[in-house]
This record gives C-alpha cells, structure tokens and sequence, in this order.
C-alpha cells in the first residue's frame, strides 16, 4: 500500500484528474460542474500560497549554516534572519501606522525600487559598450533602436513631429509582429512541456529527480 | 510641516537606497550587503504576512462562513509543506500534484485562445482595401509574422524558397529588437526616473538624498582606499 | 460571438480551443510513440558553440557556461539550457578545457543544482576523463539574483575565460553578464527567454540563439524521444498557423468571413 | 599621447563609472530644476483617454495593482491620472492588489485623489472599497472570476464587505471595466479569466512589457495600452492636470538623447580604435 502511495502513477493519476475538473468545465455550460471546478481552483489558490513557506524556510537554513560556521559577514546574515521576524511583529502591532507603516517606507519600498530601477544603469552600459554595428543584422537592430529611442524622448516630437509615424510604425508593426510570432511559437511550446508533463515525461518538475 | 517620523523615513530610506546604488561602483562592499540583506529580511517578512493574511481571509473566514470544502486548501497546502522532510516528501509531491494539474488546466483552457487562436485571427485583415497607411501596416505585419515563423521552423530541411524566407525572417527580426529594445530602456529608464522623483518631489527630501549619495560614495572610496572593502562582506 | 458548437445547457461552444488543446496532446503522444526518429535540423547556434570551445582550448583559457537562474525551477527554458550545458560539457572535457558553471539566482535554483552538477560529471566520465571534474568548479554563487551576478562577472574578472555560453532561464541578469564577457574580450553566445531580453542580448552577444532556437538545439542533440517529439509538433502548428493565416487572407480578400468566423468559434 | 589612438581609445574603452554617473546627472539635475520641456502626445494614449472617459456614472471598475513598489514608481502618473479620471466620472471602484509591496499604494493613490474623492462625494464602502491583496496566483484570479463571493469576504482591513457596492458582483461579467496597472505579475491572469470572457480592459505597463503585450491590444483584447510613465505624464497633459509623469518628462528626454550619445560614441570608438587594433593582431 504505502509503495503505491509513493509511486510515480498515483501522482500522475492525482495529477490528471485535478487537470480534468479543472479543464473540462470551462467547455461546457453545466452548472454542477462548474461550481466543483472553481471550488477546485479556490483549493489551489490558497495551498499555493503556503509553498511561501519553503522559500522561508530554505533561507532559513542557509542563514543558519552561515552563522554557525561563522563564515565571513555571519552577522550581516543574523541581521536578516532577525529582520524576518521583526517584520512579522511588527504587522501584529498594527498596519497603518508604527513601525509596520516605517518599515514599508523606509525600508522595503526605497529598496524594492533600487533593485529594478539600477538596471537602466546596467542597460546604458551594455549599450555603451557592446552596441556596435559589428555587422548588417547589428546595424538594422541600432538603426530601428535609435529611431524609437528619440521618439520616445518626448522633447523630440514636439519639435520634430515627422519621427512619430516612422517610430509607431517600428512599433506597430515589425516589433508587434515579432511579439505576435513569439506568443505563437512559445504558446504552442508551453502547452506541448505541459502535456509532457502530465504524461509522466518530466518527473523532474514534480520534484521526483535528485532533489533532497 | 514635516515631522519627525517622515524625515526618518527619508532619510534611513535615501541612504539604504544609495547603498544599495553602490554596487555600482564595481566591488561589493558592507553598505550593499547591509541594503541588500535589509531587502532580503524585510522584504520575506512583508511576503509571510501578506500570505498568512491572504490564507486567512480566503481559506479561515470562507471555511468558518460554512465554506467547509475549503479546508482541503489548508490541508494541501500543508501537505506541501512536508517536501522539508526527507522521509515524507512523497506526500509533499501529491500536493503539488493537484496544484499543478490545476494550473496547467488553467493555463491549456485559455492561453489556446488569447496567445494562438486570437493572434492568427487578428492577423487575417483584407490586405486590399483601406487607406495607404492602413495597407503598408497590414502589408508589413502579415508578412512579418509569415516571414518570421519560417525562421523558427526546425524539422523541415531549410531550401529553397524556405531559405530565403527564413534568412528575411531573420533579418525582420533584428528591426524587431531594434524598437524593442528601446522600450525596454524606456522602461527601465523610467523606474529609475520614477525613484528620483520620489525623493525630489516633494523638494525638502533633496537634501537627504544628496546628503546621502554624498556619504555613501565618500564611505565606499574611503574603504576602497584602505582596500577594507571586501573585508566584511558576506561570502555565500 | 454565435457559435456553431454550442449545445445550450451542455456545451457553450469554446469549440476550437478544446479540438486545438486535444490535437496537440494527441500528436505529442503519437509523436513519443511513433519509434521512427524524427528530423531535427541543426541550428546554427550549435556550430558556434562548438567554435567557441575549440578557440578557449586554442588560447588556453577557461569556458564558463550557464543554464539561467531556473526561477520557476525545471521550466521549459532550464531544460533547454541544461542540455546545451551538458553538450558544451562534454565538448570541454573531450578537448580538455576547463568548464566554470555557475549556478544559482533564485531559490528554486536549489532543486536545479544538483542535476547540473550531476550533468558536468557524467559529461566527463562519458569522455573518460572523470578525475578532471572538480566540483568546486560547478560554484553556487548565491540564491538571489543580483549577488549571483556579482559572483558571476567576478568570476569572468578574475578568470577571463576564453568564451562565454550562457543560455537558459537567465533574466534581467542576462545583461550585465553578456556586457562584462564582452568586456574581457570573450566569444559571447547567449540565448534570451523572453522577447525584450533576446532584443537586448541580439547586440550585446556574438551569437545568439534567438527565442525556440535554445530548446531546438537541445532536441537536437538528445536521444530523448519527448523532446524531438515536442519540437515536430511546436513545427506542426506553426505551419498550421501560416496555412490558417494565408487561407484567411484570401478568403477575405475573395470577400469572404469564412475562415475568421470559424476562428471566433 | 604616448598610447596611439587618444580620444578614440577612450571612445571605446572608457571606465563604465562615467556612465553610471552620467546618468545619475542628467536624471537628477532636471527633476531639481525642471526645464519645462513641450511633450507630445501618442495615439495609444488618446485611445486609453477616451475609453477610461467613456466609463459612465455607476460603472463598477475593477482597479488592479499587479506591481512591485518598484514599478509604482514607473507608472504611478498613469495609476494616478486613471483614478482621477474614473473618480470624475462618478465610477464605483474596487481596488485589488498582486503583490505584497502593492499593499501599501492603494492609500497613497487615495491620498494624492482626495481632492477628487471629496469633490464626487465618495464614501468608502458605498462607493469604492480597497480589497487589498487578493491576486496572489493565477487560481485566485481564476476563482473571482468565476464566483466573487465566495472567495472575498474581507476588504484589506478584514472589515466585511457586506453592504458595500460590491454586493451585486457575481462573476467576471459584473465588472464595466478592469483598469489593470502592471508590471506582468498578474495580468495575463486578469486577461485570460476576465478579458477573454468579455469584461473590458484596460493596461497600463511598464516599458518593458510595452512590446510583448501590444498583441494582446491589437488583437482586441485589451481595450486600450498605456506605456510607462510616458503614457502617463500624456494622460495628465490630456486631463490637463500635471502630475509626477510631466515634472518626470524633462529626465526622461535626457536620459533617451544621452543613450543615443553612449551609443554614437562606443560605435565612432569601435570603428576608429577597437576594430583597427583586432586587424593589427
């Protein structure tokens, strides 16, 4: 009993029937069906939100690891494994206002947006260094780029107002279309990985690989 | 008139941020590792309490407004849990199981339509009539996504006209990722712009922002200088 | 929209998408079947990564090849990014250049790991040469994405391998990576995962390996019979769609909403 | 100059830190002292202009946050402006948010709308509710679109949201219009359980999906596009109230001309100096 349990075929079982309450409903207009699907979904809504905890966890545990072996900067680690907690207390105080609100502010969303905004830095750079019309693909990419690049500086069609059509039409049409030809390629892609999912073909996804 | 809680939220933020900024300067250094591990604990803690909250109000308060059927979602997501565990980790993996399988449904039961059915069916346009402009952006997009498809075509011996087709399609490809590479910069652009802005807008923060870009660059030469710099920073 | 499959009560005629989804599952699994081997035409890509090695081992200098950040764990892109690791692997270990592999930038990245490290070992038993892997050179540089970039252009700093082949699940991080192996002078070879990556990487690398290119090469080299069979039926409806798109164009020309209605269904 | 090629060597191989700084320069100096630059104004945004003016007195939009802070700080003109506009026309309007630093900018948008919000008489549960965050994965998005109530029972400050104006939302087709603001956590979601079923809506992205989500518009199933902060700083100019994407537009300028410059100047480098060294050896 307990091999079948752990067996590869009970989770693929598991795994399709969970697929077909969820997929076929969407196809037919049966109103029993329907609610089971979406009390199905609203299931997995919130177990998803529990796999939170593994990231937790995982960090946890190399912070640990790093403190104990009083590895260099052990302390900046301490510091994080603290702040974790603290976070946590500091949302039962309340979350408007206090050190919840102070944290939010002073804290997570001044950092939050470093960490997206420095890579217009690491972008300018790239571009700086590394585009150059090495050859006749290069040199469409740069042209097409730097006509929207000016178009985009708002400055530019105000005072030159003959780039916007030459600029929409970069990004209406070449730039749409690559997009358009990307979604249809990678879509078919994505659903093709996911049947070989379900089909057993991919045991590493489920986690039945090396992993500990 | 700015009171005092404000101006620490300025400040502590401008400076944590310009640590953050200073991994610009090529080497790490403690102040990054300070921003960047504040980030990372911080940042974690919000998640758990966001989550946990988010578990409360949809699985706790549905299930005790007599949604019974919901508490399989606590339960499975415990389940999940037991991945940590060495010995349990098969019931972990029958939990991810159901989650997986609904979300693939999920995604098999619409994407077919907006990435691949919709896509073509927006791409038949008469080709024929309408004004100049009109046709010259119908004209070019039809045979940009024809064109380009050919170039992503891998079991078909490339000849022949499929050849052709395939080294135009890549060719159309690179004036593609000249103009989306610009927005991209655009973008990235403007979420730097946005977070200057923050601390400009409005002005009193000026000088905390500068006061603090000031002390952080100095601090960084300074124990560059004296080749401290990597003496505290956390090796992984 | 009026639909031709609808059967009020019962079927509320999402018609094609249903046929669509089924067609592509019945072709995989026809496709995995069938035991004839299915064509897969080289990319060019390939050609370039096996130059790459030839002039590190010429020049003497280390190779540091990445499969991403794997930040949805073994994804599509990862997959793909592992066999191309796994062939540039074996090409080192046959020509005896040292292989640098850096690995991680997410928290799923933990679970990849250990595969990768797997791969690069029994790359170099395949060629004989096992007691030349070291594992220190399979590094695991950090969860987080930015500290693993740091790690990864120090380590591109410190070694100036003598090419780079970063392909995979790599994201924003892609950027700074290819920009530093430019700056070293490195042969650069990356693959973008997502559009306005790939745009990015089209000019910051010396050859890149646009969009499905990536999962076609690793079709390519594997025996697996699921991955070739995937790419047949990704080509399948690709032609499908071109077929569809310029049947369409000429019914709509001719007049006619044929082909567009039956879309809408 | 002892090292042939002077200028042009610089040209190729400058120290990447004069870049950085050059930036933080040309973004910073003019948010201090702003010029004042003329902008104009795309057909996208007019398109998103019209339909977000077209909402009528009553409608109830659904106004998503699908960001990081840090991609508020991209498109809160955009975020901003919309509100305004929904709020003079009398909408009811149900705030959702994607991302746990999102939780924290619903009050900042009511704050910088208040004028708005007193002006249109508005009160909170009657006439706009926050339900904070209730997009955490694609199930969740499916699961309210399919049957509202009984997934949220709690606005984000777990008051019940019984008797609000949310009472008569079903599904999916309750809804006039999802006004989603994104930096793609959640809106393929929104689009796949929502728009494809036929609610209206709206996107307004950070550049970076600017390109990889016009197919999505042009094949109809957003309604309208607004790209990053330059859509927005267009739409205040539209709404004729500036905001923090116009005062923003004069950083953007100059930081689009110096690429351009980085770029002119590594290529002239690269030719003149770079590409003769590797034919010399």
């Amino acid at each position: 009993m307990s091999e079948f349990l752990k067996s590869r075929t009970l989770q693929l079982i598991i795994m399709i029937s969970a697929f077909l309450i969820v997929f076929v409903p969407y196809f037919t207009s049966i109103p029993e069906l329907s609610t089971f699907s979406t009390k199905l979904i609203t299931i997995t809504a919130i177990a998803n939100a529990f796999t939170l905890v593994l990231a937790v966890y995982s960090q946890f545990r190399r912070g640990i690891n790093i403190v104990q072996k009083r590895r260099r900067g052990w302390y900046f680690k301490v510091w994080m494994m603290l702040s974790i907690v603290l976070m946590c207390i500091f949302a039962l105080l309340g979350q408007d206002t206090g050190p919840y609100h102070w944290v939010m502010f002073a804290i997570i969303n001044p950092l939050s947006s470093v960490n997206y905004g420095i890579l217009a830095f690491y972008m300018a750079s790239t571009c700086a260094r590394a585009f150059r019309a090495r050859n006749m693909k290069a040199l469409f990419l740069l042209s097409a780029g730097i006509i929207v690049l000016l178009y985009q500086a708002p400055l530019t069609g105000a005072f030159f107002p003959g780039i916007q059509p030459i600029a929409l039409y970069l990004n209406n049409t070449f730039a749409m279309a690559a997009a358009r030809m990307f979604l249809i390629s990678v879509t078919v892609g994505g659903i093709v990985f996911g049947v070989r999912v379900l089909l057993g073909q991919e045991p590493s996804v489920i986690g039945v690989g090396k992993e500990a | 008139m700015v009171d005092i809680i404000e101006i620490s939220i300025v400040a502590v933020g401008t400076f944590l941020a310009m640590a953050m900024f200073s991994t610009l300067y090529g080497k790490s250094n403690p102040l990054y590792s300070l921003a960047e591990e504040s980030y990372l604990g911080f940042g974690t803690g919000l998640t758990i309490v966001i989550n946990v909250l988010y578990i409360w109000k949809t699985g706790v308060v549905n299930i005790q407004a007599g949604d019974w059927i919901l508490t399989f979602g606590l339960i499975l997501g415990l389940m999940i849990l037991l991945r940590m565990n060495k010995n349990y980790n098969w019931i972990a993996r029958l939990g991810i199981a159901v989650v997986l399988g609904a979300q693939f449904a999920l995604s098999f039961r619409t994407l077919i339509f907006t990435n691949f059915i919709q896509q073509i069916s927006a791409t038949i346009v008469p080709l024929f009539t309408g004004t100049g402009t009109e046709l010259l952006y119908r004209w070019t997009i039809t045979i940009c996504v024809i064109v380009m498809l050919t170039f992503f075509l891998y079991t078909t011996e490339l000849k022949g006209p499929l050849l052709w087709s395939s080294k135009l399609g890549e060719y159309l490809l690179y004036i593609a990722f000249g103009a989306i590479f610009a927005q991209t910069f655009m973008g990235r652009l403007g979420l730097f712009t946005g977070f200057m802005q923050n601390y400009t807008v409005p002005p009193w923060q000026t000088p905390y922002l500068l006061a603090s870009m000031i002390i952080v660059l100095a601090i960084v030469i300074i124990l560059d200088r004296t080749k401290t710099i990597d003496k505290w920073i956390p090796e992984e | 929209m009026p639909s031709l499959f609808t059967i009020p009560g019962i079927i509320n005629g999402r018609f094609l998408g249903l046929v669509l989804d089924i067609l592509i599952a019945i072709s995989v699994i026809y496709y995995i079947r069938s035991k004839k081997q299915i064509f897969v035409r080289r990319v060019p890509g390939l050609d370039a990564i096996e130059e790459a090695v030839g002039r590190s081992a010429e020049m003497g200098k280390p190779i540091v090849c990445s499969f991403g950040i794997a930040s949805s764990g073994f994804d599509y892109w990862t997959l793909a990014g592992l066999a191309i690791m796994a062939h540039v692997a074996r090409l080192s270990a046959k020509m005896g250049v040292r292989l640098i592999v850096p690995t991680g930038g997410s928290d799923q990245s933990l679970i990849v790991r250990p595969v990768a490290e797997e791969i690069v070992k029994d790359a170099y038993t395949l060629e004989g040469v096992g007691d030349h892997f070291n594992p220190d050179d399979v590094p695991f540089l950090s969860g987080q994405q930015y500290a693993y970039v740091g790690g990864y252009v120090g380590i591109l700093q410190r070694l100036r391998p003598g090419s780079v082949v970063m392909t995979g699940s790599h994201a924003s991080d892609a950027m700074n990576i290819a920009e530093t192996s430019n700056a070293i002078g490195a042969i650069t070879i990356t693959s973008g995962s997502y559009l306005s990556n790939t745009a990015a990487l089209a000019c910051a690398s010396d050859y890149i390996l646009i969009g499905e290119e990536a999962p076609a090469a690793s079709a390519y080299l594997s025996t697996d019979p699921a991955q070739r069979a995937s790419i047949r039926v990704q080509d399948i409806f690709k032609w499908l769609s071109i077929g569809v798109i310029i049947l369409g164009l000429i019914a709509v020309a001719m007049g006619s909403s044929l082909v567009t209605n039956l879309l809408a269904t | 100059m002892a090292n042939n090629g002077g200028i042009l060597k610089f040209m190729a191989e400058y120290d990447r830190r004069w870049i950085y700084l050059l930036i933080f320069v040309v973004v910073v100096a003019p948010l201090l002292q702003p010029l004042g630059f003329p902008i104009s104004v795309s057909p996208d945004t007019e398109v998103y202009h019209k339909i977000l003016a077209d909402v009528k007195p009553g409608d109830k939009v659904l106004f998503t946050l699908d960001t990081e802070f840090s991609g508020y700080m991209e498109i809160q003109s955009g975020i901003i402006a919309s509100m305004r506009i929904l709020l003079n026309r009398g909408a009811k309007i149900c705030v959702a948010v994607g991302h746990p630093e999102a939780t924290s900018i619903p009050q900042l948008v009511f704050d910088a709308c208040s004028a708005e919000l007193t002006a249109g008489g508005y009160q909170y549960g009657r006439d706009y509710v926050n339900l904070g965050y209730i997009l955490p994965n694609e199930s969740a998005v499916a699961a309210l679109a399919e049957d509202f109530h009984s997934t949220v029972r709690q606005d984000a400050k777990g008051a019940s949201i019984a008797g609000t104006f949310l009472d008569d939302v079903k599904d999916w087709s309750s809804w006039a219009l999802i006004a989603d603001f994104t930096t793609g956590l959640g809106t393929a979601y929104l689009r796949a359980h929502f728009a494809l079923r036929g609610t209206p809506m709206t996107v307004n992205v950070i550049g970076v999906m600017s390109p990889t989500e016009r197919p999505f518009y042009d094949s109809g199933i957003y309604k309208a596009i607004l790209n990053s902060m330059r859509g927005g700083a267009e739409l205040e100019y539209l709404i004729g109230h500036p905001g923090p994407g116009m005062t923003a537009m004069d950083a953007f300028t100059l930081g689009h001309y110096l690429l351009i410059g980085f770029i002119i100047i590594g290529n002239i480098g690269y030719f003149g100096y770079s590409r003769r060294q590797a034919k010399k050896t």
